[in-house]
């Protein structure tokens, strides 16, 4: 086992899945020569070549459409969307076009193409370069959706992504990418799409989260345990198809559920889980479910007052969760 | 680069199939195919009209650009990016009646959907036609991206997009011209420029003649050709392909056609044509104007046209009666493939 | 009081509007001299002329692009996308730039546009001529997004959305413009966005849609009262933002309540509706919240079998109506 | 249309500026303005590199393009949409140094987003200057929108928007210029040609050595321009202005440039290019090369120089220390201004 930075880990899942299978490829702004924004890609444009590693244009609808048109004709390409918040002008694409390609043909088209990008806040990032979609292509059918938490789970879901037959928005929360570090298994391990993983156990209330978010909740049990109450925390890890059982579960074996996220309220993802807790666990409910999320504005203001007052945070979570252990 | 107006008619005089390289038989298996799809679209308007099916769109008048480019490909080996009009286009990849049939009564064995989607949404994985959607526009980074995989494998392939002059509007359409003149891939762009995008006028979708003259703008040649002149349309793809198997890169062709039906079943074209422009166009309708051409060479006999008609209609009154009795999809098949591989917990 | 179609209302609003304030313009695909696919404008090229009813290219990034720059230059543009399944395209200028301007420019600017466009099936649509698009937009802070149900909602709605000084999305059912008729006031009233309406009263159950499916639930009330089970019917009318009160008000007075929309299950419409219920009633529930919709397929299909199986009906919300009230 | 490169250079020599109709005190103003944004932007890095704010996005480089077409427009009548490098055509448009150090250490008070945005993402509608969001291209449209909306009130009003080669690429931008084409609207698009857009030189964004070939493509003609030489820029813009006014619609600008800093203070530009390439573009500075040729014709004296220095940094110094001390918005603030006006119920 080695230990890796979220960030070394897409790297790494990229590089070795690269070396793999020669029809993997990545396209994106800026992921050659640069080795992207973030540098997720640095050394693979000198070891792969210009056609393996391709520098678009500015223009993330061709981007998608490009890989969409690649992965007809055989390849699996990884498409970089430099962040979450220019993933917009390939709505179309990635919509009407990726997600509906298997169902439209009565599955004679399959696409596997990942589609990576860079979410969330925390980093000054500002209106557009910090925002959460989740809740917009999660909304989607034909499209999965995976945001894994960790180094261990970053990388074995993008090897999962990569050999999937399906589109995968692949998201990476950037605040992330060099904050956790932990433990990367050697092996060519995956990390099936759609399984939650509950990454602490316990008895009185659950906390259900993802990205950055989980990390919160993780040291909000540990203060919560500190006062006697038990917290089990559950990482969704893939929002799309989401793991229901793993819900319902950790649902009837505490009675009390708490779901955060940064992103926008109005039907969030937390507004799914507690519709699929109302139809599954309603009788298993000591209180309603609650849930803690980025508030129904635009997106995350630059000044850092603003930033603060957006995102979720472990006091905030702290405080909801003493209110619904209270319940 | 210059843009120039194929005057095909003018070169080779009598025997212009021959001097294009094309054996009689395969200018007559051009002409079978042209026939073929006005048929079948033919007798989609007829089975509409009598209230038997909910919708038509029609590739009427413009089966002269849509089988005079594909006849310059390789079928099974080139991709065809069609739009909803190019029935000539897929039938010449190896569609047959059937299939369209199929596609028009919305049946289960619809090999386009399944009968998920209207009639003229082609696709066929083994036939190199890439599923199409309604979205127009979307299927030109598409060309595109196939374009780039036989690229990467280093693979002479070809990928051909058609769509409407109206769709040349769409952002989707610059994006992926620029790319493909960028890397000089294997694309051609076939806009089927009929005058209107449902009611549209050209002089209200652009503020030029000719839309070809855009390639100059994205480093690669555009030429305009006589859409409803199927051999001009086969011997300016014909170059537009050697081109591109070279490595040359892409080529815009601007066919310059007209839709002889309303823009579908839907639609009520007396709101915004005048009848006399139909009646001018049907005048110059492709299938006529090739036949006479035919009949003049001397490559179609009065024999080998009922010849021709028989099969045609044989084919299509099979094909109709086949589709009309073919079972529909179960409400079971509603959930299928929304992937490929259902995620396992 | 005039009896109209829901699309005669929607002319008449758009007519009036144009007559009262030469701010107010339409652009569109084939709004002019055709007078729109669906002829909602038939008559207004000829009567406002060509810069007042703008026949657009074919890009609906520009059509709305272009309303925004109209609308900042002191006009009041209506846009018509032709059908609610092509608006994705214009997904970045809707979602990144109008929904932003106000909030961006920390209210300098603001923008008064309308999107209309027509949704939803059960017209043999197919795919691409059949969707719904309420969560997708709902999600995004900055937009509200109305659906009204009747000619009288429809007229009233589109007023106020038009007199609104935000970007407001105007969702028409397509099977509503000439199926459903009523009584539409001649006088310059407006329904205010925000506000849901009782439409049918009850005490043992609550029926929340709108839209078509509005209709199929005051069909099944009908039927649910020659049973004995009196049911309150509740349309939305405005999906965002939602009238929260009035979700609330019928919860905690049936204690049993059935969301109902067309538009795909997960981090839909209901979740919210019912992730709503959970935090401000969750104490006045006699049975979990349940929601019937759309699946998660990615649209509906051409077939008719496959159409009226991906179609809530009449039949199937009265079966789960029952379920709720046996409950 | 034919593109012409400017060569103003040659023409009108000592008193260039006379000629095209700049008195000494218009051309001196031009230069202050320059030279204001490139201060500005210069203390930003400072501060920035200081780790009192953090972020930078610069204008230095490409004030020549900037200040030249901002002032063939009409302040307060004429709009803009800039995007996040026009220090220098906001500062035209009324901007000041305060407004831009309020919005880099994204105070309550900014002007252009209440501290929401980052710097760059200018926005005033008193100055006429519209929001401009992070997503490039978008703004194309918006421009074509105004200048539609001066058409509907028939009024002679200009929008002129700037982007970057990169953005060039974005389905908008071709989007745009097909509409402002086709209805003649006055719109002025200016491309700032930088020859990067973050690390993907020109080679890999377009196929074409000059972007304003694709004006033919849209039925309006593209004119490429020295980007450094302010006059020359300013020439352009304002032939394009006149046209605009007179109801001949839109021009494509491309101003040859250079960014001169890193793309932003999170970029290492090491990684994509030469320091040779930049020394020697550095050499090429606008702002040097404007004031060599306005002491050159007498125009900018030792004196006026040395004035315009002290009143430069003293604005610079005032601007950041008010900024630097003024509040920051309160968490109250994150939910104001969702919406203009609050739905009522
Ligand atoms: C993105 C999108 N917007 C709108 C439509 C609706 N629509 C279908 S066909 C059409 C006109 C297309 O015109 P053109 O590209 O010229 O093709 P033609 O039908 O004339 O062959 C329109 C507006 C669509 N299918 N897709
Ligand atoms: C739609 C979108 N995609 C990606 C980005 C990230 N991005 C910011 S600036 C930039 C490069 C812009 O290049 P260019 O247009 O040439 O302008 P320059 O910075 O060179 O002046 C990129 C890729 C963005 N802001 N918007
Ligand atoms: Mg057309
Ligand atoms: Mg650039």
């Amino acid at each position: 086992m080695a230990t890796r930075t979220v960030i070394e880990a897409i790297r790494e899942a990229m590089d070795e899945e690269m070396a793999r299978d020669p029809s993997v490829f990545l396209i994106g702004e800026d992921v050659g020569q640069r080795g992207g924004v973030f540098l997720a890609s640095d050394g693979l444009f000198k070891k792969y070549g210009e056609y393996r590693v391709i520098d678009s244009p500015l223009a993330e609808s061709l981007i998608v459409g490009v890989a969409i048109g690649a992965a007809v004709n055989g390849m699996r390409p990884i498409v970089e969307i430099q962040f979450a918040d220019f993933i917009a002008p390939a709505f179309n694409q990635i919509v009407e076009e990726a997600a509906r390609f298997c169902y439209r043909s009565a599955g004679d088209f399959n696409l596997p193409i990942v589609i990576r990008t860079p979410y969330g806040g925390g980093v000054h990032g500002a209106l557009y370069h910090s925002q959460s979609i989740e809740a917009t292509y999660g909304h989607i059918p034909g499209l999965k959706v995976v945001a894994p938490s960790n180094p261990a789970d970053a990388k074995g879901l993008l090897k999962a992504a990569i050999r999937d037959p399906d589109p995968v928005l692949y998201l990476e929360h950037k605040r992330s990418y060099r904050l956790i570090r932990g433990e990367v298994p050697g092996n060519d391990g995956v990390v099936p799409i759609g399984k939650a993983e509950v990454k602490r156990e316990g008895t009185h209330l659950s906390l259900i989260a993802y990205g950055l978010m989980l990390h919160y909740c993780l040291e909000v049990a540990e203060k919560l345990a500190t006062e006697g109450v038990s917290a089990e925390v559950l990482d969704l890890r893939t929002i799309k198809p989401m793991d229901e059982a793993a819900v319902i579960a950790t649902t009837k074996k505490t009675g009390k559920v708490l779901v955060v996220h940064e992103d926008n309220r109005f039907a969030g993802i937390a507004a799914e889980v507690m519709a699929v807790i109302m139809e599954n666990a309603f009788d298993s409910l000591d209180a309603p479910v609650m849930r803690l999320t980025g508030p129904d504005v635009p997106a995350m203001p630059f000044n850092h007052v603003l930033e603060e007052a957006f995102l979720p945070n472990p006091e905030r979570i702290l405080a909801k969760a003493k209110e619904l252990a209270a319940y | 680069m210059a843009t120039k107006t194929q005057e095909v008619e003018q070169k080779g005089g009598q025997s212009r199939h021959r001097s294009l390289g094309l054996s009689d038989e395969q200018a007559l298996r051009i002409y079978e195919v042209m026939r073929l799809a006005r048929a079948i679209d033919e007798r989609m308007w007829l089975i509409n009209r009598q209230g038997r099916a909910p919708f038509v769109i029609s590739c009427q008048g413009q089966e002269g650009a849509q089988v005079g480019v594909a006849a310059a490909l390789k079928p099974g080996y080139d991709w065809v990016a069609p739009y909803y009009r190019d029935a000539g286009v897929v039938l010449w990849f190896g569609m047959t009646a059937r299939d369209q049939m199929l596609s028009f009564f919305a049946r289960r064995e619809d090999p386009n959907s399944g009968g998920r989607q209207m009639p003229g949404h082609f696709g066929s994985r083994r036939l190199h036609i890439i599923t199409t959607g309604s979205p127009v526009g979307a299927q030109l980074p598409h060309a595109a991206g196939i374009a780039l995989a036989f690229k990467q494998r280093k693979e002479d392939g070809v990928a051909a997009v058609f769509f409407g002059e109206g769709s040349s509007s769409q952002g989707d359409a610059h994006e992926a011209m620029n790319f493909a003149g960028i890397h000089k891939l294997g694309v051609i762009f076939v806009c089927e420029n009929n005058g209107y995008a449902i009611s549209v006028p050209q002089s209200q979708q652009v503020a030029v003649q000719n839309l070809a003259d855009r390639a100059a703008g994205y480093g690669f040649p555009g030429m305009v050709v006589d859409g409803n002149d199927v051999l001009a349309c086969y011997e300016v793809a014909k170059q537009a392909v050697e081109r591109a198997r070279r490595g040359d890169g892409p080529m815009l062709i601007e066919a310059k056609t007209y839709r002889l039906t309303a823009h579908s079943s839907d639609d009520d074209d007396r709101r915004y044509r005048q009848a006399e422009e139909v009646a001018l166009w049907r005048q110059k309708d492709p299938i006529q104007r090739y036949a006479k051409y035919l009949r003049e060479s001397g490559s179609l006999t009065d024999a080998a046209e009922q010849e021709i008609t028989e099969r045609i209609s044989q084919q299509v009154d099979e094909a109709t009666e086949y589709a009309e009795e073919a079972p529909d999809p179960t409400p079971d098949d509603l959930a299928r493939f929304v992937y490929k591989q259902e995620p396992r917990f």
